[in-house]
């Protein structure tokens, strides 16, 4: 018998197969997001759907943030399932207000009365000269907030996995970090693998010497830093991708710790109040004696994100940074001796990205 | 002219909230009721004219100043008097206090205490309820201080781009806190409606329930005809001091002979014979509710977690 | 030679202090916020400077919290020092854009050509049914964002040493989040203690057998639960007011860890993606070895905060979960013996506040 | 007639506006600018009339779409080069890029990429200016779209409110990215404007700098006097894809008739005498620019980390 050839989606194929099925399963379902019926279609991911499914369904948005949220709760209060697009996280702060003093107390501040269902899509901008203004991840911000559903997929089968999912069983309010850098990557999708609760942190390599714990872009960071310790110095590095950061399951990280007792975080925000601080948070609850190490996390540089692309080569880490951390952790010291990878891997994407933004 | 069946039963209702608040003013000082309260006394008309003119099915969504839209809605006054004492019996089991009234059966699905937050989110219901054509009117009452507050802006002009089933209802007391509005607003109300094409009308004697009802059932009708967004501005006045059970006449912000002019008018002080024929069956109700509001228990460990997600 | 009886003030006394000596320090500092220059006066902090000082430079405003962020930012840019009040800390939420992707980033966006020197004081709600939209401790939202100052002052003197400093002397914008309840509490103030720094953590407390990592109001819950321990289990707690929550000095931590081996962290928000996970973060990186026992949060429960007072109290933590917590982190066991205080200590002002709001 | 000097300088600057834009087009595959470019070509005019009529020391406030802003005001051509290139050079050091122009000497405090972020900065400007009684005027530059954020509304409010020395400039090209004013707004622009007693003029020939330059400079002498703020509309075309250096006439949602109507009658297209004139000139500045600029060395570490705070 032979092996199927595994299907390869790309992450905004993914996302607009979600969409897609979203809006024909419930006459209910709604997209709306400025630009999200135009041409570019939220980077390919509503593509053609405003004219499948009619203006009504998959609307243009006026310059409203804020606003568009609460007609999201009204909506959501009133029957309809709302997907609301937003082309930059960054942009969610306008409507701040809504999600974090409305919609996550809406259901709780009422006794159970209501439920506001309804997905907040917005994607993380990076590379070619974003900007302090065009790059932030902010699913910290929104993780510390009870009431609220945070993830941030890592591939086009963790969007298919969850997505529906949410949209159709969640009754929660969520808010999900895509990346755009990778819309235009290609993934193996295994859609029998869907694990049953999609909001567990999910364990994407095995390994014994570390824990490499990622999010978003970063899990693909921290798989191609696996793959290069391992060719290059035997060393096992096992890699969660915690995907859901409002409900990470501490057990998924002692099992592994208890493995490898070395701890990396590999996060698309900066680490102070961040992701990696609630991992380290929810690790030294449990035991800090797993810890065989200072715990190493990277993610941006602690300042607002520059756009020089030298500058930009710094501020975020990279293949080479993954591997030199978590050399440096499982040989215990930062002479590590273990070869960097020369910078043509992955990287190259955020380099040769030119848009469309 | 003797008084029709709808001016007694909007008196009443009216009645009904100017008596539970003072009511609630009666026990404040025993602390049963630990929560900030924004009393409704001056304003009852509006919402008891408004909500008589909803049909079932129709929507509302107020402020943390929604004492009487919770009991122009048909509240329950047990659950609202348990609410506000925090009582498991309460509407929201104790969750949501004076300042996040809701009662869904009766169409009130919410009240914010963040000010202007709520009016997206009749917008937003008035949109579901165009998508799904099911006739419904969505009613937002805010005060004359929310149009200050950019989502204001924001939803007033999706509202007259979709062309909503939506009407909004400004309380216009003429104060936001401690603020008079023309410190806070360079605009006029009128203006500002008028801009986003909304027909725009408004009512001066805002103590008048059976006005505030005419005004608003014609506007209700014409807007199930799908004629789009309506605007009312009701002026009307605030008895008491922004939040709290006291008078603060004489602080200085605000004058009390127009008060006393408002009262001269004031159906609810005037009408003695109807207040009479009615106070006391009221005044029953309200106790009734008070104890069986104070016979709940407190929610215990089990709700402190509960309906989170 | 007798010593002299110890200064007392009120928080809120030391906040009119502070403003007083702000405004008539330089022409160029203006109070902006809604209510600023009313009978309450942002709960007796602004009383009477607006007829001191002008209504120009203590000014009301109406209700534009988003638009009064982006109006300090005009001033600061041409000349003003502004100081902007919000009554409650929730509605600073309204302002996060121009907070977070405006004025964290003027700096350093534009290559240093620009400073956007500011003070934005919001104050922390709690108690008397304040709800799950007047009651949230958000310091930690904007402690994730680089290029912002945070602070949550604990007392009369951290008021009086910090504030006059970050005025005159910080050029950059500053984040406040001043508790309701401490406003009515006084403190003993020595005016000669001011450290040189006061952004840095303070040991507010020697002891040997625990740490607790402390913020804001939690400062005095754990300065009570550390007295009780004294009394009542002769249990020595050290205490660390972290006051700044933006540039903790993990130094101070580790020192006092390096004694006690032992860290419960007391903050007044949620512990997750909260402080409690910075403060973890921070200690993991440098050395969980320190840590002989698992670490302890206590904040406010999971959940939007309910009004009903049964609930609201087992909402926060008290001096008797810190108590009872501190006590199974040094016996090592819950069933840790040390006797818990009857509640009939501060948590009475808490029981007792009933207004102004 | 022949042209006035006060034409040639403008038409100077528009036009070096452009060939700035035109060589950032040229440059654009090269990599060597590797930012988001929002071109002004087609709106030149504005930042043109407008910053001639301000006086040193006057203000100004731009969006991500300031290039031609940032030359009106003197903004050096080396230092916009090396901050597109991301060099050491560049006016913010490389850490803005094309969004984030800023030229403080010649009054350009900072442009945002978030759409109406910037329009309360020049309300706040303008407020410190009344404090000191400074005599300055500060001028906002914003699309069409702005005004559909609540920040526009609120800001607008307070500069009516404190009758602030603010001229607001709505640069209406009718677009926001692919979205058309009418679907975007269900009021006037000048009816917005009206509604705070803001004195609103309108300019169709959004082409014609001197025109805007006029309109401009009396307006600005008038605020100057302390009339409070006024609002100017600038009807005007993009000529460009919102973003990048292409044009997208061929995908569907704005027709290429009316842009080259437009064309027809702009000055840099049309007077030919005084282009030929001047582009030599214009175009040996440029290259000697971009020149400097690439000799200017990337950002290195120790930058990282400067500035934060
Ligand atoms: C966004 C926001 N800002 C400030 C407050 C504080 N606040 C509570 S009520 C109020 C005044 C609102 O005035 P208005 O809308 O006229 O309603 P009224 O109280 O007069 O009924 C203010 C400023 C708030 N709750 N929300
Ligand atoms: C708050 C915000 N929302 C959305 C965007 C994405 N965006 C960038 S430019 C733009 C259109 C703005 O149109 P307009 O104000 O008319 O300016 P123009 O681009 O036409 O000059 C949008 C929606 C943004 N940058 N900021
Ligand atoms: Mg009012
Ligand atoms: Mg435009």
């Amino acid at each position: 018998m032979t092996q199927p050839r595994p299907e390869i989606v790309s992450y905004a194929n993914a996302l607009l197969e979600a969409m897609d099925g979203a809006l024909s399963q419930s006459p209910n379902t709604v997209i709306l997001g400025q630009g999200a019926d135009d041409h570019k279609g939220i980077f390919g991911s509503t593509t053609g759907l405003a004219t499948k499914y009619g203006a009504d369904r998959v609307s243009d948005m006026p310059l409203m943030e804020d606003g568009m949220t609460g007609i999201a709760v009204g909506l959501a209060l009133n029957g309809v399932y709302p997907i609301l697009t937003h082309i930059r996280s960054d942009f969610v702060l306008l409507s701040a207000n809504q999600i974090i003093n409305l919609i996550a107390k809406y259901k709780y501040m009422f006794g159970g009365l209501f439920e506001v269902p309804m997905l907040i899509r917005t994607v993380v901008g990076r590379s070619w000269g974003q900007g302090a203004q065009h790059s932030q991840s902010l699913q910290s911000l929104f993780a510390h907030i009870p009431g609220l559903t945070v993830v941030a997929p890592s591939s086009a089968e963790t969007i298919l996995d969850t997505y529906p999912y949410l949209i159709a069983k969640h009754r929660a309010p969520v808010i999900s970090f895509e990346h755009r850098m990778l819309y235009n990557l290609d993934f193996e999708v295994d859609r029998s693998a869907a694990p049953a609760n999609p909001l567990t942190p999910r364990v994407v390599r095995q390994g014994r010497d570390l824990t490499i714990v990622a999010t978003s872009i970063m899990v693909l960071e921290a798989r191609r830093a696996a793959r290069w310790l391992a060719d290059n110095a035997d060393i096992q590095a096992e890699v969660i991708d915690l995907h859901c950061l409002s409900a990470i399951d501490p057990a998924v990280l002692m099992t592994s710790l208890g493995k490898t007792g070395r701890l990396l975080v590999c996060d698309t925000s900066w680490p102070g109040f961040g992701t990696a601080a609630e991992v380290c948070r929810l690790v030294v609850e449990q035991d800090p004696g797993v810890l065989k190490q200072p715990v190493r996390s990277l993610g941006m540089a602690p300042a607002p994100c520059p756009t020089a692309k030298a500058l930009e080569d710094l501020y975020y880490p990279n293949l080479a940074t993954v591997v030199d951390a978590a050399a440096a952790l499982v040989r215990g010291r930062v002479d590590h001796g273990v070869p960097l990878p020369a910078e043509k891997t992955m990287s190259d994407i955020y380099k040769k990205f030119r848009g469309p933004f | 002219m003797p008084h029709t069946a709808a001016y007694r039963e909007m008196f009443r209702t009216s009645l009904l909230i100017r008596r539970v608040e003072e009511k609630i003013i009666d026990l404040y000082p025993s602390d049963k009721i630990q929560s900030p309260v924004h009393l409704s006394i001056g304003q009852e008309a509006v919402s008891v004219g408004l909500c008589r003119a909803l049909a079932p099915g129709d929507l509302v969504f107020g402020t943390y100043r929604s004492h009487a839209l919770y009991v122009a809605c048909g509240g329950d006054l047990t659950q609202m008097f348990a609410e506000l004492m925090g009582r498991i019996g309460g509407i929201s089991k104790g969750k949501a206090g004076s300042m996040h009234l809701a009662y869904p059966a009766g169409g009130l699905m919410g009240s914010s205490a963040v000010v202007a937050s709520h009016i997206p989110h009749a917008v937003g219901s008035a949109l579901a309820a165009k998508l799904h054509r099911s006739g419904q009117v969505v009613a937002c009452v805010f005060g004359d201080g929310s149009l200050e507050e950019g989502v204001a802006h924001e939803s007033f002009n999706y509202a007259a781009l979709k062309q909503l089933p939506v009407l909004f209802v400004c309380e216009n007391n003429a104060l936001a806190v401690h603020s008079r509005i023309d410190s806070r607003q360079a605009f006029s109300i009128e203006a500002m409606a008028r801009m986003y094409g909304f027909p725009y009308q408004r009512i001066d004697a805002g103590y008048d329930f059976e006005e505030v009802h005419r005004t608003s059932a014609a506007t209700i009708d014409a807007i199930r005809t799908g004629v789009g967004p309506q605007f009312l501005e009701v002026a009307t006045v605030r008895a008491k001091e922004h939040v709290g059970t006291g008078d603060d006449f004489g602080v200085g912000y605000r004058d009390r002979a127009s008060y006393d002019a408002w009262c001269a008018k004031d159906p609810l002080l005037q009408d003695r014979a109807t207040y009479d024929a009615l106070i006391a069956d009221i005044d029953a109700e309200i106790t009734a509710a008070v104890a069986a509001a104070e016979a709940s228990p407190a929610p215990g460990l089990e709700e402190l977690l509960t309906d989170v997600l």
